[in-house]
């Protein structure tokens, strides 16, 4: 469709307004179960491609509303570009997370529930009741001598000032995005001849290279527990240090190290690892972070009974942090609602 | 502003106009008079331990001075006609606000005059005695210069040409008894003594307070001419009249020691003996009874009031007698003779015109030999190693002389011996009561009789105890005793004033020259017909006074005295009661001070946990509900958006609903 | 002469010489004494010589000068005196210098021998677990506050006092600049005990607080004089909290902000009424106003002048203070540093009673009318509870501010007795009980000084040791028990005898008072300076000092005057309240059976 | 039709992205939700431009997508930093600011 095309089309729709109802009853469900979905679904992956649909869905109907403009600039400034960046930053946070959906904030859901349905009822019957849309004035002389011209026209005239105001805030923007993905580099600069030799020095590094997709155990070793094809997790070995048998509390049977989630190759831990068993993961519930880790009796349990991350006190630098599983797919929130848990056991 | 004072005048029943005369001439100087010893006081107290070795030099000075002046305005005022006696001089305004004029005034009238010259003269005699009384004392220039502003103090309370002027003074000698008696401040009885008569005396004063307080209500004035101006002239109702009068009374009653506030002057005697006899004898004590002459047109008009005080007086000298039986204290009994004396004053100042040339001159009398009885006291306290009690005494005639000739001569004049001063004005006072006819007069009358019985008998009791029988004292041992009379500097004064005694009721009472004198202050008594003849209620008085005496005697000088008085538990309950001052101290405590106490305490706690616990209470509960209410910051992002959310929905539907509405 | 802006300069000078003190480096101590003397003294000399220049028969506010400042709200730098402000700026203005004289070396001393006390012991009588901590510095414990230390309730208000408390000696410390000449590490330890305190700071505080005093009497544009109210208490505050007893942090934080809170609760509502009053000036004149000439003119309707005349009068009662509002002030009494005490209770407070016969009276006249009962009954309350509560007191400080109480009842009675002899009195109570108070406070003061408590029972027999200091003493005690003779008497007399012509059952119950201010007065007196020396420490107090002589002379010297001589002040105070009454349609009851039907008599009453 | 459907429309997106902020702890699906939100104001905007026949309603949006993107960048370089440092996105992680 050219940009003719759509214009006119857009005219049309408006004129004729059972096409227009046609697009609005079929989008409109799509865009609301969009929304419903994006707000349920757990992977945020999902979360940012329902996003997509609906903001498509809401494009569309810019455009039938005599605003083709806008129509486009959401479909590639929104839909492209923003949704780029979002599942970007997915990606960069771990493109496996899955929120867990258990509420740890009590009251929190029935609040969102009553509070959500009153007011979008103070809002939709009002509407519904106040607004007569038959005396829409409609934007056919406004948009004479073409939409995209005509908001250009408003925009250098009577908004020139908030225009260019908006415009340094664009600037401002990505000035503070670059401060804020800084990081400032410690000690001089790094050489290769360095990295390799911190790779076999420091403890927990990956000497050998990451297996590939589809190999589910990242060692041989033995303490390393191998997940399973079917998201299940190889039996423990017993008589290995750190690792219990069979532990009380189901949020501490497994220590990170003997996870058999992948690894991001930036994540230290691995402290189940023979030779660093020293490592506070190592000294099981009992041990120094189980101070924190076992006053979790609320703690929600994973819905698919998969490996809950270990309480781990969060770490206030990157390489003391003891959790391996961090940088994992799955870790995330289960860390997140530990160190939740672990912050308010603290507080008490 | 005023501006001329300089005629006042008021007008008599009669309509007729009497002058305060304009102070001119020595008048003029009157002021003088207070300003003196008002002076004296004030060198020696700001001037500090530099003025120590002449302290009472000037404080004697400065008395002196006030008695010749006082003199000279007496010579004066005799030279002038007998109505034209009264000046007023106009000294400066003092509380000047709209209607509410108050000026520092003098009035030097008949009245006064007697007066001044009995507070200068007794004054001075009592600050050369206390030359050698206080000879030892390190604060002796402190005590003549309290003794200084006591003097000015009364003075003026006696000159003043109005009663804000008189209230005044009237609080002032309050201050000045209250700093003597508890001169010996490291005495606690003497402090607790001090207070206790400055609390007695300042309820009286609330009474003398709102006395003056009603009379501007009323009159819209508070001088003397305003106010006995429309006293006489009726337009004060008769309501109003009698609560004046009983409002000034109650200050009276403070100031004199009489019922129902007499229960601090006995304490008063912690003071220092010239102290006692000054103040708690010879002056302060009776400026009840000069308030009430001077309030003469005010009582004129109500004669309820005039009953309270008859009555009073007569409760009062009862009261005085019965207790004055029972203590050996020396200083004591001449205390509740005090009271018992200013009693009889009461009771003939209570009694109206008639009677009020009567206090006055009983009142003068008493001054002399009661003052003179207590410097007596004070000479044989001072040669006993002040001891007081009558029962460590006993034969001091031997060893003091001097001190029991006057003593004895103050001792006969107070019983009333023939042609000694009370005999004279004791018995026209009696016989003034049996005059006043009926039920109410006989009462009076026999009461005034039967106190002097019992006065007889009393100061017998102490003068034998004190001078005769036989020594309850030893000279050796670790309690030894060398008796000994005073110095020419104490002895001096007690000649003098027993000279007084012996004289100064005749000198009053025969020819009437004192009435006479008083008669335009204090009016005419309509000579009524007498009840008895006078010669019959003489020697009928005569009589009962021998009897007291005699029963004195017999049991004091014809039987041996116990050194030590019988326990409380063997006497009888009349002894028992008049030991405790007829439980007036157990009374005022009971009533006054022990509920005051718990009410204190009670207040003191419930300003702590009450009102300040509901300060605190309120504080405490913002901060508890705060602590509560600081639990909602949990932290979460999500929960502060529920709150903004369920704010939006408020906001929304508020808005809705008054859009709709 | 009355082109001279008198009260600009009474206002700039100590305003001014505040910060310049406030400026000075902590090591010239001395300097700042003798600058802030001067300083005071020339205010002093300002203050009287415009005292010469007012014109007692001159209606209407003299000296006025109007400046605009917010003009969009109509708020004005506006000051002007008339005769009741007068004489409460000549008293503020006569008591500071002698406060900063008697506080010489208050602060040095006390920062000496809170120096010698070890930090840990330094809060050594909290009994609450947790209590001590003195090593930590200005923090206070939550637990442990309050004078009575009980009521577990107390907690949290105290927790805000002891945290404020903190604040405040941090606050008040930093003005001068960092002390060179210590070395930084002795500089930083020391700072953290309780007992170094800054003394240029302090006299920049009492600078200021004569600043504020005098810029609370001179305003005549309601808001000016709101924000000179409030501004007030903030030396107030400090000099409370951080220069109160150094041994009792927690509690002198407690009374400080106990103080605060109570002050600002009152002059909250105060500032509600103000805005309150300002809408009604745009209902009733078109355009709103804070003036106060402007404002007394304005008819309000009764409602609204009831609920404005609230909010001014709790504010002020709360100032004053009055019965149920007083339990800041024993507090605020004890705690405070000698010369604090004396400025509390002999100016700041007489800021409520000034307000209620300067504001509350003219303002709103019906709604003074309707409340008047009310005010009196709190009036006589309030003297019997304080006059009671001070004779059950052992805390000598505590004792005194238990007196103005009673005093605060008589002045209330006077104003709201709407006679001119009561309202005369009543505001020349106000200079006296400024006096009395004040000059009872210091000798309190004196003693507190010399042995380190106030406890009543440390005392005893100190008329042999210290004759002077006990005559003083009784002096002052007299004089606070309206003996005649001394200035209280007056005023005493004419709040009753106004009273009485205007409510005779009232005025006699009143009267009644006096007996029990004679009891606490004396008791007092009696407990302290007379009986035998049962404290051997109490043999060696020596009396007076030079300096001493010196700041209690001139009080003495005007406690004697004003008793026989009051006819000055009178002819000043007169006036302005007779036209404050009349103003209001009140005049005083003639006499029943006047005296002026007379020919010759003293001025008839009642003519006003 | 009434164009006041899509104005009801909006309002449900509006209030489904409010609940998403509501319950979801993933800081990025929070963010997500909020783009929904700023969309169904457009769409109200948008809306109310072609009822009232001027443009304004429309640059008004138009404006509001560019803040959008501001605060996109802006708030999910905050993620980051925040994940780097804590290892999580989860908004409930970041509750260290209370009593």
């Amino acid at each position: 469709m050219t940009h003719a095309t759509l214009l006119a089309a857009a005219g049309e729709i408006t004129s004729t307004s059972t096409g227009e109802a046609a697009v609005f009853w079929i989008l409109a469900p799509i865009a609301v179960l969009a929304a419903v979905g994006m707000v349920l679904v757990r992977s945020a992956v999902h979360c940012a491609l329902l996003l997509v649909a609906n903001l498509f869905c809401v494009a569309v109907f810019y455009m039938v509303q005599q605003a083709p403009f806008l129509g486009f600039v959401q479909i590639i400034v929104y839909a492209g570009a923003i949704m780029v960046l979002f599942l970007f930053v997915l990606m960069l946070v771990g493109v496996d997370s899955s929120d867990s959906l258990v509420e740890t904030i009590r009251g929190q859901r029935l609040g969102a529930a009553i509070f959500g349905l009153g007011f979008a009822g103070l809002l939709v019957f009002p509407i519904g009741s106040a607004i007569d849309g038959g005396s829409a004035k409609g934007l056919d002389k406004a948009n004479e001598g073409g939409n995209v011209q005509a908001i250009g026209r408003l925009l250098f005239s009577n908004y020139v000032f908030v225009f260019e105001a908006i415009s340094a805030l664009l600037v401002v923007a990505a000035i503070g995005t670059m401060v804020l993905g800084h990081r400032e580099r410690e000690g001089g600069r790094v050489g290769q001849r360095e990295w390799m030799r911190r790779r076999f020095t420091e403890p927990g590094r990956q000497v050998t290279p990451l297996p590939g997709p589809g190999v589910f155990a990242r060692h041989d070793s033995a303490d390393t527990l191998g997940l399973l094809p079917g998201g299940g997790r190889a039996s423990g070995i017993g008589g290995i240090p750190g690792i219990p048998e069979t532990a009380e509390e189901p949020g501490v049977t497994d220590l990170p190290g003997g996870r058999a989630a992948s690894d991001t190759p930036d994540t230290p831990g691995a402290p189940g690892t023979p030779g660093v068993s020293d490592g506070p993961g190592s000294a099981g519930p009992g041990g120094p972070p189980g101070s924190r880790g076992p006053d979790r009796p609320d703690r929600p349990d994973r819905p698919g009974g998969t490996t809950p991350g270990a309480p781990v006190p969060p770490a206030p630098t990157d390489g003391a942090a003891a959790d391996g599983g961090a940088g994992g797919a799955e870790p995330v929130d289960v860390n997140g609602s530990a160190l939740a848990g672990a912050g308010k056991g603290d507080e008490r | 502003m005023r501006v001329d004072p300089v005629l006042l005048a008021a007008t008599e029943p009669g309509g007729q106009p009497i002058h305060y005369a304009a102070a001119s001439g020595v008048f003029s100087l009157s002021w003088l008079v207070i300003v003196l010893p008002l002076a004296g006081a004030a060198v020696l107290l700001l001037g500090g331990r530099r003025t120590d070795r002449v302290g009472h030099i000037i404080g004697t000075l400065a008395a002196a001075a006030s008695f010749v002046l006082g003199l000279v305005l007496f010579a004066t005022l005799l030279g002038r006609d007998g109505d034209d006696r009264a000046l007023s001089q106009h000294l400066y305004s003092w509380i000047p606000v709209n209607g509410f004029q108050v000026d520092v005034g003098l009035l030097v009238d008949q009245l006064s005059i007697v007066f001044v010259l009995l507070i200068t003269g007794v004054g001075t005699l009592i600050h050369i005695y206390s030359i050698g009384y206080m000879a030892h004392d390190p604060n002796r220039r402190k005590f003549f210069a309290y003794m200084n502003l006591f003097l000015a103090s009364m003075l003026l309370l006696v000159l003043g040409n109005n009663f804000l002027s008189l209230y005044a003074g009237w609080e002032l000698v309050g201050l000045s008894s209250y700093l003597l008696i508890k001169f010996w401040e490291d005495r606690p009885a003497a402090a607790t003594a001090a207070n206790k008569a400055f609390y007695m005396n300042r309820v009286g004063d609330v009474g003398l307070a709102l006395a003056i307080m009603f009379m501007f209500a009323t009159v819209g004035s508070t001088s003397y001419a305003d106010v006995f101006g429309a006293a006489a002239a009726g337009v004060i109702g008769y309501g109003t009249l009698t609560a004046i009068a009983l409002l000034l009374l109650l200050g009276a009653c403070g100031k004199s020691g009489q019922f129902p506030l007499q229960a601090w002057l006995p304490d008063a005697m912690e003071g220092p003996t010239p102290i006692s006899a000054l103040i708690h004898a010879a002056t302060m004590v009776t400026a009840g009874v000069y308030l009430i002459v001077r309030a003469g047109p005010i009582f004129d008009g109500t004669q309820a009031a005039r009953t309270v005080v008859v009555i009073i007086g007569a409760a009062t000298i009862l009261i005085g007698c019965v207790i004055g039986c029972a203590y050996d204290d020396i200083k004591k009994v001449l205390a509740y003779s005090t009271v018992s004396q200013i009693g009889y004053m009461f009771l003939a100042v209570g009694l109206g015109p008639a009677g009020y040339a009567l206090g006055i001159m009983h009142l003068v009398a008493h001054g002399f030999f009661k003052a003179g009885l207590f410097l007596g006291a004070g000479s044989v306290i001072h040669g006993m190693d002040d001891d007081q009690d009558l029962r460590h005494y006993g034969g001091l005639w031997r060893y003091m002389p001097i001190t029991w000739v006057t003593f004895g001569l103050g001792y006969l004049a107070i019983i009333g011996f023939p042609g000694l001063s009370g005999f004279f004005t004791k018995d026209r006072i009696i016989e003034t009561a049996f005059d006043k006819g009926g039920t109410s007069g006989y009462l009076l009358g026999s009461i005034a009789l039967l106190g002097a019985g019992i006065t007889a008998f009393y100061m017998t009791r102490l003068f034998l105890m004190t001078f005769h029988g036989k020594p309850r004292w030893s000279s050796e041992g670790p309690a030894a005793k060398h008796p000994h009379e005073s110095p020419v500097s104490m002895t001096g004064p007690m000649v003098v004033l027993a000279v007084g005694s012996v004289f100064a009721g005749g000198l009053f009472v025969l020819g009437h020259s004192l009435q006479d004198w008083l008669e335009p202050v204090a009016g005419t008594g309509v000579e009524g017909v007498h009840t008895f003849s006078p010669v019959v209620l003489t020697l009928l008085t005569l009589v009962v006074t021998a009897g007291g005496f005699a029963g004195a005697y017999l049991r004091y000088q014809m039987r041996p005295v116990e050194s030590v008085a019988r326990p409380d538990t063997e006497v009888s309950l009349v002894t028992f009661a008049a030991r405790h001052d007829l439980f007036a101290n157990t009374f005022n405590e009971t009533v006054a001070m022990r509920p005051g106490q718990y009410l204190t305490r009670f207040l003191v706690w419930l300003d702590l946990v009450g009102i300040d616990g509901l300060v605190r209470g309120s504080a405490a509960a913002i901060g508890g509900l705060s602590g509560r209410m600081r639990r909602l910051q949990t932290g979460f992002v999500r929960s502060y958006a529920l709150s903004m959310l369920g704010g939006a929905v408020l906001v929304v539907g508020a808005l809705l609903l008054v859009r709709a509405g | 002469m009355n082109t001279v802006p008198w009260l600009t300069i009474l206002l700039i000078v100590p305003a001014a010489a505040a910060v310049v003190v406030a400026a000075l480096p902590r090591r010239h101590a001395t300097l700042a004494k003798q600058l802030t003397l001067a300083v005071t003294l020339a205010v002093l000399v300002l203050a009287v010589i415009a005292t010469f220049a007012y014109d007692p028969d001159k209606a209407g506010f003299q000296f006025g000068q109007s400046y605009d400042w917010i003009s969009t709200f109509g708020i004005s730098y506006s000051v002007g005196a008339d005769g009741i402000s007068l004489v409460l700026m000549l008293l503020a203005a006569l008591l500071v210098p002698v406060v900063v004289l008697s506080s010489w070396n208050e602060v040095d001393g006390e920062a000496a021998g809170g120096g010698r006390v070890p930090a840990p012991t330094a809060v050594p009588d909290r009994g609450t677990p947790g209590g001590s901590a003195g090593g930590a510095g200005p923090a206070v414990d939550v637990e442990g506050i309050g004078p009575v230390g009980g009521a577990g309730g107390a907690g949290g208000a105290g927790g805000v006092g002891g945290g404020a408390g903190g604040a405040t000696a941090v606050l008040a410390a930093p003005a001068p600049a960092r002390p060179v000449t210590f070395p930084p590490v002795e500089t930083r330890g020391e700072a953290e005990t309780p007992g170094r305190r800054s003394v240029p700071a302090f006299f920049a505080l009492l600078l200021a607080l004569e600043a504020g005093m005098i810029g609370v009497f001179a305003a005549t544009d309601v808001f000016l004089f709101y924000v000179f109210f409030e501004a007030m208490l903030i030396p107030m505050y400090f000099l409370i909290g951080s220069y109160g007893p150094v041994k009792e942090q927690a509690q002198r934080s407690y009374a400080a902000v106990k103080f605060l809170v109570y002050s600002l609760f009152g002059g909250l509502l105060m500032l509600a009424a103000v805005i309150g009053l300002y809408v009604v000036s745009a209902d009733n004149l078109g355009h709103g106003t804070f003036d106060f000439a402007t404002l007394r003119q304005m008819e309000i309707t009764p409602g609204v002048q009831k609920l404005l005349f609230l909010g001014f009068f709790v504010a002020f009662a709360i100032k004053a203070p009055l019965f149920p509002f007083h339990t800041w002030l024993p507090d605020a009494g004890a705690q405070s540093p000698t010369g604090g005490a004396v400025l509390l209770v002999g100016v700041l407070d007489k800021v409520g009673t000034f307000g209620l016969i300067r504001y509350c009276i003219p303002l709103f006249p019906d709604a003074a009318d309707y409340f008047a009962p009310m005010v009196l009954g709190l009036a006589v309350v309030g003297i019997f509870y304080g006059a009671l509560l001070a004779i059950g007191q052992r805390d000598m400080k505590r004792l005194v501010a238990y007196t103005s109480l009673a005093h605060f009842g008589f002045i209330a009675l006077g104003v709201f007795a709407f006679t001119s002899q009561a309202g005369t009195g009543a505001v020349l109570y106000m200079v006296n009980h400024g006096l009395s108070t004040g000059l009872l406070f210091l000798v309190v003061g004196f003693l507190v000084a010399r042995r380190g408590t106030r406890d009543v029972g440390a005392y005893g027999g100190l008329a042999k040791v210290t004759p002077l200091l006990a005559g003083v003493f009784l002096l002052a005690g007299l004089s606070s028990l309206a003996l005649p003779g001394t200035n209280s008497f007056v005023s005493e007399f004419l709040v009753l005898v106004g009273t009485f012509t205007a409510n005779k059952p009232l005025a006699i119950v009143a009267t009644c008072g006096i007996v029990l201010a004679a009891i606490y007065v004396l008791y007092l007196y009696q407990r302290t300076m007379t009986g035998p020396i049962v404290h051997p420490e109490n043999k060696v107090l020596h009396d007076l000092s030079l300096r001493e002589k010196l700041v209690v002379a001139p009080i003495v010297a005007l406690i004697v005057a004003l008793g026989v001589y009051p006819k000055p002040l009178l002819d000043i105070i007169t006036p302005t309240v007779t036209a404050t009454y009349a103003d209001i349609g009140k005049s005083d009851p003639a006499p029943t059976h006047p005296a002026a039907a007379h020919p010759v008599a003293t001025q008839p009453g009642g003519h006003s | 039709m009434n164009p006041a459907n899509y104005l009801i429309l909006s309002a449900l997106l509006f209030t489904i992205g409010t609940v998403g902020v509501l319950v979801r702890r993933n800081a990025i699906v929070v963010f997500m939700s909020i783009e929904l939100m700023l969309n169904a104001v457009n769409l109200t905007l948008v809306t109310f431009s072609r009822i009232n026949g001027t443009l304004d309603g429309q640059i008004m949006a138009f404006f509001v997508m560019v803040v959008a993107a501001a605060e996109v960048v802006i708030g999910l370089a905050i993620i980051l930093s925040i994940f780097r440092t804590r290892r999580s996105a989860s908004v409930d992680d970041v509750n260290l600011l209370k009593y």
